[in-house]
C-alpha cells in the first residue's frame, strides 16, 4: 500500500506532463496544442507541490498560535508554483491570441493545413 | 558604489511609466527606451571597472545568501549586460523611425521588457529567478514576433510559442528535479553541493534544463523555430532576437555545464552539436532567396560557431567564444538594421530585388558589407579575430577529433563566404531595376548603422579595448570555485 | 488516500478524455475539471494559497479564455 | 510517422521520470533552506502565512518578474488583437446587435458583482494572515468582470483607466523596491516596521504590494479577457 501512496502523486504529475506532451506533439488543432500546453504547466505544478509535501504536517501558516514551527511543510515549493501558475495563464492568454490571430488569417486551426506551421 | 540591481530595475519602471507619458503626448513615448537603455548603458560601464577589481554580489531583499535572489555581477555577467544594454540602446534609437505600425506604445514597453529580461538572465544567481526571467524574454519575443500581425508573423510566433513554451516546461522540470534533491535554489549553493548527489539522476535533470536552455539558444535540432520567427519579425526586433536573445540560451547552457554541474564528460558532445548547428546553419542559408531568412539561417551557424568553441573549454577555447559572442553580436545586428533598412525602402525581401542598390543607398550597402565581411571573418573586423582564435584554440586542444572539427568549420566559412560575396556583388555590381526614387535619409535609422560599423572595426583594429574584461569572464566560466565563493562567502 | 487515488485516476482519464474529444468546447470543460481536482490535490498536499490560487486562474480564468478563443476560431477539430 | 518518433521520446522521458522520482523520497522531510524561512519568517516579515513572506519578501524578486511576465502577456495580447479604429466600428455595430443576456443573469450579476469585488478585496487585503494573496484575489476580481462582461454585452471597462491603474500599481511595486535601496541598500527589503504579527496592520511592505498586485492583476486579466472580446473602445 504505502508503494502506491509514495508514488501517486508522482504518476499524476508525470502522467499529466506526459499526457500534454503528447498532445502538443501528436495533435493537429491548435487550440488542442494549447491544452496540452496547460496540462504540462498542472503536471510540473504537481511535481512541485508533491516535492515540498512532507508527511503529517499541516500548511505553513501560523495563524493558529499552537501550530510549531516544525510541524509545517516546505513553503517554498508553493512559492514557486504560484509564480509558475501565473507565468502558466499569462504564456496561454498570448498563444490564444496568436491562434485567433492565425485562424483570421488561414480559416483553418488544423496545423497540417497551415503552411508554417509544419513540421 | 551603483547598485546593479539598478540594471533590472530601470527598464523595467520606465516600461510601466509609459503609459502614463502617453497621456501626457503620445510623441514622448519612443524616447522612453531610449532613456532608460542609456542609463542602463552608462550604469554598466560604471560598474565595469569596479567588478574586474572584485565581483559584486547583491542579495535583493537584503538576507544572505543562500535564503534569497541575490544577483552576482561577476565579469561574465556584467560583460553581457553592457553588450546587451549596449546594443539594445542603438536598436531603439533605430526603432524611433522605424516602427511605425501601431499600437507603437506597445512595441515600445515589450521592447523594454525583453531587455530587462535578456539582462536579468545574464545577472541573476538563483536558478528559478533565471527561469522567470528567461520567461520575460521569451514571452516578450513571442509578442514582439507577431507584431506586424501578419500571416508570417502569426505562424512563426505560434510557432515559436509552442517549442519556446516546452522548453521552459523542461527548465521547471530540471529545476524542480534540482530542488527535490538539494532543498535549495541559488546556483552557487547547488554548484557547491553537486558531487552529494547520484550522478544519473544529474545527468537527467542536466539534460531537462539544457533541452530548455537550447531551445531558446537554437542549437540542433531545437532550431525548427528560428529562421520563421527572425525573419518575419519587425527588423529591430530580428536584430535584438539574433544580436542578444540566442545568446541568453548559450549563456544558460554555458551556465549549467561549466558553474552548476562541472560536466566535462559531456564537452566534446557540445561541440559537436555545435558544429552540426553551424554546418547546418550555413548550408541552409546559402539555399535562401528571402535576405532575412539567409541572416537568420546565418545566425544558426554562428552560434553553432559559439557552442563549438565553449565546448572547447581551454580558457582560449572559451575566451574566442566570448569574443565571437561579441563580434556576431554587433554584426548580425548591423545587418539586420541595414537589410530591415532596404527592405524598407524596396518594399521586398527577395535577395534580387537588392540588386544595385550600393548606388543609391551607399552608407547603408557599406555598412551591411563591413557586416557581412566581419561574419565571414575577414581581417581587420572583429569577426576576423574571434574566428582565428576559435581555430587556434581548436588546434591546440591536440586531439584529433578537433582537428576533423576544425575542417568542418572551415568548410562551413567557405560556404558562408559565398553567399554573403554574392549579396555584396549584386549590391554594387549589378544594374538596378525600377529603384528610382530610392535615397537614404539622414537620422535615427542612419545613426545606430553608423556606429555599429565604427564599432566593428575598432574592435577588429584594437581587440585590446575588450579583450581584459573577456579574459576575466572566461576564467570565471572556466573556475567554478571562485564563483561560489564570491556567493557563500569563504569556500 | 482512497479517495485521493480515485481523483488522481479521474484526473488521467480526464486528461486522456479531452485529448480525443473532437469537440473543443468538451475538451475544455474536461481540462478545467483537471485543473479543478489538481487544485483539491494541492489542498490535500497542505497547498492552501496554491489551491485557491489553481481554482480561481486554472480553473476559472483559463476556461474563460478558452471558450472565448473558441467562439473567435471554429468548434469542431477536423 | 510523427506518432512513432512522439511516442519514442515520450517513453525516453517516462523512463527519466521513474528514475529521478525515485531519487526524491514523497513526504520525507527533506528541508533545507526552507527551514530558515520557518523559523524566522514571522519575525522577520511579521507575516503569519508564510506563504507569503516566501512569495513577497524571500523571493519577492520573483514576484515582481511574474507580475511582470503576465503584464507582458496583457501588452502583447493588445499589440496582436489590436485592431484599427475604423475597422472597430464597423465589427462592432454587426455583433452588438444579436447578443442580449437574460433578465435572470443580468440582474443577478448586479447584485453578485459588488461582493465579487469586496470578496477579492478581502482576499488580497489579508493575504499575510490568511491564504491567498494578491494573485487570487486579481483572478476573483477579474472573475467578478467577467460576469459583467457575460451579462452586459455592450459594456466594456474603460481601457484608459485600467491601464493607468495597471502602470501606477506596478510603479508602486517597483517603487518600494527602490525605496527598500535608499533606505536600507538592499531592492526590496521589507523597510517599514513589522508590527504585531497575525493583525491586519502588520509585515510592513507586503499588504501594500499585495494590494498592488491584487488591483494589477485583476485589471490585467479583465483586459485580456477584453482584449480577446474585442470589445473595448
Amino acid at each position: 500500500m504505502s508503494v502506491i501512496y509514495n508514488s501517486m502523486y508522482y504518476i499524476a504529475s508525470g502522467g499529466l506532463i506526459l499526457i500534454g506532451l503528447y498532445i502538443v506533439l501528436v495533435k493537429t488543432n491548435l487550440i488542442k496544442i494549447v491544452i496540452g500546453l496547460n496540462f504540462i504547466d498542472t503536471g510540473i505544478n504537481i511535481l512541485l507541490i508533491c516535492i515540498g509535501y512532507i508527511r503529517g504536517k499541516t500548511a505553513p501558516i501560523f495563524s493558529d498560535p499552537r501550530i510549531k514551527s516544525t510541524s509545517v511543510v516546505d513553503p517554498v515549493p508553493q512559492a514557486l508554483v504560484l509564480t509558475a501558475i501565473v507565468i502558466g495563464v499569462a504564456v496561454l492568454a498570448l498563444a490564444l491570441s496568436i491562434v485567433i490571430k492565425v485562424y483570421e488569417h488561414n480559416k483553418t486551426l488544423n496545423v497540417t493545413k497551415i503552411k508554417g506551421l509544419k513540421w | 558604489m551603483v547598485n546593479p540591481s539598478l540594471l533590472i530595475g530601470i527598464p523595467l519602471a520606465f516600461s510601466f511609466v509609459v503609459p502614463l507619458f502617453g497621456l501626457i503626448s503620445k510623441k514622448i513615448e519612443k524616447y522612453i527606451p531610449i532613456v532608460a537603455l542609456l542609463i542602463n548603458t552608462a550604469i554598466s560601464f560604471i560598474l565595469i571597472p569596479q567588478v574586474l577589481k572584485k565581483s559584486i554580489v547583491v542579495s535583493i531583499g537584503g538576507w544572505s545568501p543562500p535564503f534569497c535572489i541575490n544577483l552576482v555581477v561577476g565579469p561574465l555577467g556584467i560583460f553581457l549586460a553592457t553588450l546587451i544594454s549596449g546594443v539594445s540602446l542603438l536598436i531603439s534609437i533605430y526603432a524611433v523611425a522605424y516602427i511605425k505600425k501601431e499600437p507603437t506604445e506597445k512595441y515600445h514597453m515589450l521592447f523594454l521588457l525583453l531587455v530587462t529580461g535578456a539582462i536579468g538572465i545574464v545577472l541573476t544567481g538563483d536558478i528559478f529567478n533565471l527561469f522567470v526571467f528567461f520567461e520575460i524574454l521569451c514571452v516578450s519575443s513571442y509578442a514582439l514576433v507577431a507584431y506586424n500581425k501578419d500571416k508570417e508573423g502569426a505562424e512563426a510566433a505560434m510557432k515559436y510559442l509552442i517549442q519556446g513554451s516546452i522548453g521552459s516546461g523542461f527548465i521547471l522540470i530540471g529545476i524542480a528535479l534540482l530542488y527535490g534533491i538539494f532543498g535549495t535554489l541559488n546556483m552557487a549553493d547547488i554548484a557547491n553541493k553537486i558531487t552529494l548527489a547520484n550522478p544519473t539522476f544529474l545527468f537527467i535533470s542536466m539534460a531537462f534544463l539544457l533541452t530548455g536552455f537550447g531551445v531558446e539558444a537554437a542549437v540542433f535540432p531545437l532550431n525548427a523555430w528560428l529562421p520563421d520567427a527572425h525573419s518575419s519579425a519587425p527588423s529591430s526586433i530580428s536584430a535584438i532576437l539574433s544580436g542578444i536573445a540566442i545568446k541568453t540560451g548559450v549563456y544558460g547552457i554555458a551556465r549549467m555545464i561549466y558553474t552548476i554541474f562541472n560536466a566535462e564528460g559531456i564537452l566534446t558532445f557540445v561541440a559537436f552539436l555545435g558544429l552540426i548547428t553551424l554546418l547546418i546553419g550555413e548550408m541552409s542559408a546559402f539555399k535562401q532567396n528571402d535576405i532575412k531568412r539567409l541572416l537568420a539561417y546565418s545566425s544558426i551557424g554562428q552560434i553553432g560557431l559559439v557552442i563549438f568553441a565553449l565546448g572547447i573549454a581551454t580558457s582560449l577555447g572559451v575566451f574566442a567564444g566570448l569574443f565571437q559572442i561579441v563580434s556576431h553580436a554587433l554584426a548580425k545586428a548591423l545587418l539586420f538594421l541595414a537589410a530591415g533598412y532596404m527592405i524598407y525602402k524596396v518594399g521586398s525581401k527577395s535577395i534580387t530585388s537588392l540588386n544595385g542598390l550600393g548606388k543609391k543607398m551607399p552608407l547603408t550597402s557599406f555598412a551591411f558589407t563591413i557586416g557581412a565581411f566581419s561574419l565571414i571573418g575577414l581581417p581587420p573586423f572583429a569577426g576576423f579575430i574571434s574566428k582565428f582564435l576559435i581555430v587556434y584554440a581548436a588546434i591546440q586542444v591536440k586531439k584529433p577529433i578537433f582537428l576533423a572539427f576544425i575542417a568542418i568549420a572551415l568548410i562551413a566559412t567557405v560556404i558562408e563566404a559565398s553567399y554573403f560575396f554574392k549579396i555584396v556583388q549584386n549590391l554594387f555590381f549589378k544594374e538596378s531595376k525600377n529603384l528610382k526614387n530610392i535615397t537614404e535619409t539622414s537620422g535615427y535609422i542612419v545613426i545606430p548603422i553608423i556606429i555599429l560599423t565604427i564599432s566593428i572595426i575598432v574592435i577588429g583594429i584594437h581587440p585590446q579595448l575588450i579583450t581584459g574584461l573577456l579574459k576575466e569572464a572566461a576564467s570565471e566560466l572556466l573556475g567554478r570555485g571562485g564563483y561560489i565563493a564570491w556567493v557563500l562567502g569563504g569556500s | 488516500m482512497i479517495f485521493q487515488l480515485l481523483l488522481i485516476f479521474i484526473m488521467i482519464i480526464l486528461a486522456i478524455a479531452a485529448s480525443m474529444f473532437k469537440d473543443l468546447v468538451n475538451a475544455v470543460v474536461v481540462s478545467a475539471a483537471v485543473s479543478l481536482i489538481a487544485s483539491i490535490l494541492f489542498y490535500f498536499l497542505q497547498a492552501p494559497d496554491v489551491a485557491m490560487a489553481e481554482a480561481a486562474i486554472g480553473a476559472g480564468l483559463t476556461t474563460a479564455i478558452f471558450i472565448i478563443a473558441i467562439r473567435k476560431t471554429e468548434r469542431y477539430e477536423k | 510517422m510523427r506518432k512513432i518518433i512522439s511516442i519514442i521520446v515520450l517513453v525516453i522521458i517516462a523512463a527519466g521520470f521513474v528514475f529521478t522520482f525515485s531519487q526524491i523520497p514523497f513526504g520525507k522531510d527533506k528541508i533545507n533552506v526552507a527551514g530558515y524561512y520557518i523559523e524566522r519568517g514571522i519575525k522577520q516579515t511579521g507575516a503569519v502565512n508564510i506563504v507569503t513572506s516566501v512569495v513577497l519578501n524571500y523571493r519577492g524578486f520573483d514576484t515582481l518578474g511574474e507580475v511582470t511576465v503576465l503584464f507582458i502577456a496583457a501588452l502583447g495580447l493588445g499589440a496582436v488583437l489590436f485592431i484599427e479604429r475604423k475597422l472597430k466600428e464597423g465589427i462592432k455595430d454587426k455583433e452588438d446587435k444579436k447578443r442580449k443576456a437574460s433578465l435572470i443573469l443580468r440582474t443577478g450579476s448586479r447584485i453578485l458583482f459588488p461582493l465579487i469585488l469586496l470578496f477579492g478585496a478581502y482576499i488580497f487585503i489579508h493575504g499575510h494572515l490568511t491564504p491567498g494573496g494578491g494573485f487570487q484575489g486579481g483572478a476573483i476580481i477579474a472573475s467578478g468582470f467577467l460576469l459583467m462582461y457575460l451579462a452586459f454585452p455592450r459594456k466594456s471597462i474603460n481601457k484608459r483607466t485600467s491601464n493607468i491603474i495597471e502602470s501606477v500599481s506596478g510603479l508602486v511595486f517597483v517603487g518600494i523596491g527602490l525605496l527598500g535601496l535608499v533606505f536600507s541598500g538592499y531592492f526590496l527589503t521589507n523597510f517599514l516596521p513589522k508590527g504585531v504579527p497575525n493583525t491586519l496592520f502588520s509585515s510592513g511592505i507586503i499588504p501594500i504590494i499585495y494590494i498592488a498586485i491584487g488591483l494589477k492583476v485583476g485589471f490585467e486579466l479583465t483586459g485580456i479577457i477584453d482584449d480577446l472580446l474585442g470589445r473595448s473602445r
